[in-house]
């Protein structure tokens, strides 16, 4: 693995020949100044991440990397980044350090191995960790392309309904205890009559009160439901009456067999019926 | 093309449906037209809001109109699923507003003297307006007599919620009379754990009262 | 007639599609099965799923399952549009944030001092905050080194925020193969490197990988 052969100069032709050798390796990017240098070097997460935009740049194979001119490339940016005084994280220089390290290993014989394999190459290292962060920084991403709640998608939900202030639950076993403990303690007490009036009759009573509302006068025939059969037809009656008594009712009749009337018992009896 | 631009009624729909689902509440028709490049008139979403309210017919879930927009909500017919669901105890209310209930429902239409005299201390009106927020209990008059009480009586609501026709399907009174054994009201009830819990506490006054509910194991809302 | 029972399969989707509307997040099968009385079969409940997930084909809106169970969720057609209705912005996170999040799926457990190794930078503990705050990395134990530091892995809202059931369903790793210069192969000079065997490994050694990476080129190491 000749380092000629991997020279960036196989893939990109030289900017320009300085005593017959190829001026390829500085960047163009080097000769930006300063300022727009720290926003280049901060678009880097790291120095693998400058290490793998300059293979990635110069095309070279990963897996053969042409150490010489990676480190010179590297370096220049480390110093360009140093006499502009611009801060550089340390491990900037710790990676300096190791290129230098390795760059200097390629140079020296390798050591048999104990096990007659492949020598190891002083590269191997830095290889792995260049190819692990690459993987990484390709799935981040590919992750930040994933759908995202929030931003690609939203979650689709309902308002819980008015009911839905978890309302307490009656059933009608409770309207009876609460009833059978009204009872028992009118029992108990003994001064308390609970007056028995059919419930249907209850009903038709709070129904009729509900068709005269807003004082509106109404025919006596009209307060029966026409499709009511005999028996309901004397429930209703029978609620009537039982308004009257309680004088919720005002019942009348101008003359005999006149229509009669009803209206709710009210002070305001200016009104007359038609 | 353009992407937030809308052809017809069915994509109209389609959008506002996905926008009220992902809102966080109540939508106006301003708000709605925001996300359309095109001028929609409000008459246009208020079109295609009808349609879809339409469309949820029968659903779990509706599209509702309320003070300040747009909203879908669940509808009160899912509340047992997902009190279930959020595993919450529904919560209880209190002796003192079951028993006004009761007496509103079996002995319709009283007055709140009528009530205070029934069960023998004073109600609360808070209790009363408890029955009325949820629906199960309506003026429908005013009894004449100084001071003009309103007259208290149950509604359609009340009937529906507690799956009755009418109120001639509430327990019968006699039956419950025939139940009650005469020295019932002197045991102390079980079926009282929280006599203060639930939302209608604040009326209840009578905490010194002996619980007399007989044994009525696990009466009302399980769990 | 109990009201929490259910007699048929459109009753049924009725219902799940309202828990699953008015629920705070993904609900599982177990969480949907606890709204019904009478015993429901996961089968069952999958079955209703699966058609409730038909009904509303062509929507803007989806019925998906992920990490922690099924929810619904607008279309990205939808998401011009719900931008436009939608406040704020959401957040960009920066290549260091997505970089860390990155290590931590893939490779998880994961320590701090891991992330730094792989990243070849410290780890600011702002990013790694951040990831936590939004509830997609959590702290799952401590390894047993000096220092005893956090061991790192990603949640289920990471995954369900993702649209993802599982870590299987992961973006597998690039292949390392992919990664080498095109015209690689073909060049002599490489030649004394295996690139199978050699050291282009990096990654594949590890055997907790979630997503099992098409296994990259040669697990053989350096050895």
């Amino acid at each position: 693995m000749s380092e000629a052969a991997l020279d960036p100069v196989q893939t990109e032709l030289p900017i320009a020949r300085v005593r017959g050798e190829p001026l390829a390796e500085l960047p163009a990017d080097l000769y930006i100044p300063p300022d727009a240098l720290e926003v280049f070097l901060e678009t880097f997460e790291g120095p693998l991440d400058l290490l793998l935009y300059l293979i990635r740049r110069h095309n070279v194979d990963v897996l053969d990397i042409p150490m010489a001119e990676l480190t010179r490339q590297y370096l220049a940016y480390v110093e360009a980044a140093r006499t502009s005084r611009l801060e550089l994280a340390a491990e900037y220089l710790l990676m300096a350090a190791m290129l230098i390290e390795i760059k200097s290993r390629m140079l020296l014989p390798r050591p048999p191995r104990a096990d007659a394999a492949e020598p190891e190459d002083p590269r191997a290292e830095l290889v792995r960790r260049l190819l692990e962060y690459e993987q990484i920084k390709l799935a981040a991403q590919t992750l930040d392309k994933q759908p995202r709640i929030g931003r690609d998608f939203e979650p689709a939900g309902a308002w819980l309904g008015a009911a839905a202030q978890a309302l307490p639950e009656v059933q009608l076993r409770d309207l009876a205890d609460a009833w059978l403990a009204i009872l028992g303690r009118a029992r108990l007490n003994k001064h308390h009559r609970m007056p028995r009036t059919e419930l249907s009759v209850r009903e038709h009573m709070a129904r009729i009160l509900r068709l005269l509302q807003e004082g509106r006068y109404l025919e006596f025939q009209e307060l029966f439901p026409s499709s009511a059969g005999v028996a309901e037809l004397v429930v209703c009656f029978l609620a009537v009456l039982e308004l009257a008594r309680e004088s919720l009712l005002r019942v009348s009749q101008d003359a005999p067999l006149a229509p009669i009337y009803v209206k709710r018992h009210e002070s305001d009896e200016h009104r007359q019926p038609e | 093309m353009n992407p937030t631009n809308i052809d017809n009624l069915s994509e109209l729909k389609t959008v506002l449906e996905a926008g009220l689902l992902a809102a966080d509440g109540p939508q106006t028709l301003k708000d709605l037209a925001r996300m359309f490049e095109q001028e929609l008139s409000a008459d246009m979403l208020r079109r295609a809001l009808e349609e879809l309210r339409g469309d949820w017919e029968g659903r779990g879930v509706e599209l509702v109109q309320v003070a300040d927009g747009w909203r879908f909500q669940t509808r009160a017919q899912m509340q047992p699923y997902l009190a279930r669901l959020k595993n919450e105890r529904p919560p209880r209310y209190s002796r003192a507003v079951l028993e006004t209930l009761a007496i509103v429902a079996y002995r319709q239409p009283v007055t709140r003297g009528d009530i205070e005299d029934i069960r023998g201390v004073s109600v609360n009106a808070q209790i009363i307006k408890t029955l009325e927020d949820r629906g199960w209990v309506e003026t429908i008059g005013h009894k004449e007599v100084p001071g003009r009480p309103a007259l208290l009586a149950t509604t359609k609501k009340f009937l529906s919620d507690l799956n009755l026709r009418n109120l001639a399907e509430l327990p019968p009174l006699e039956d419950l009379g025939n139940m009650l054994a005469p020295d019932t009201a002197a045991t102390p009830g079980a079926a009282d754990e929280d006599p203060e819990g639930g939302i209608g506490a604040a009326g209840s006054e009578d905490p010194a009262l002996p619980a007399s509910a007989p044994a009525a194991a696990g009466a009302g809302g399980q769990g």
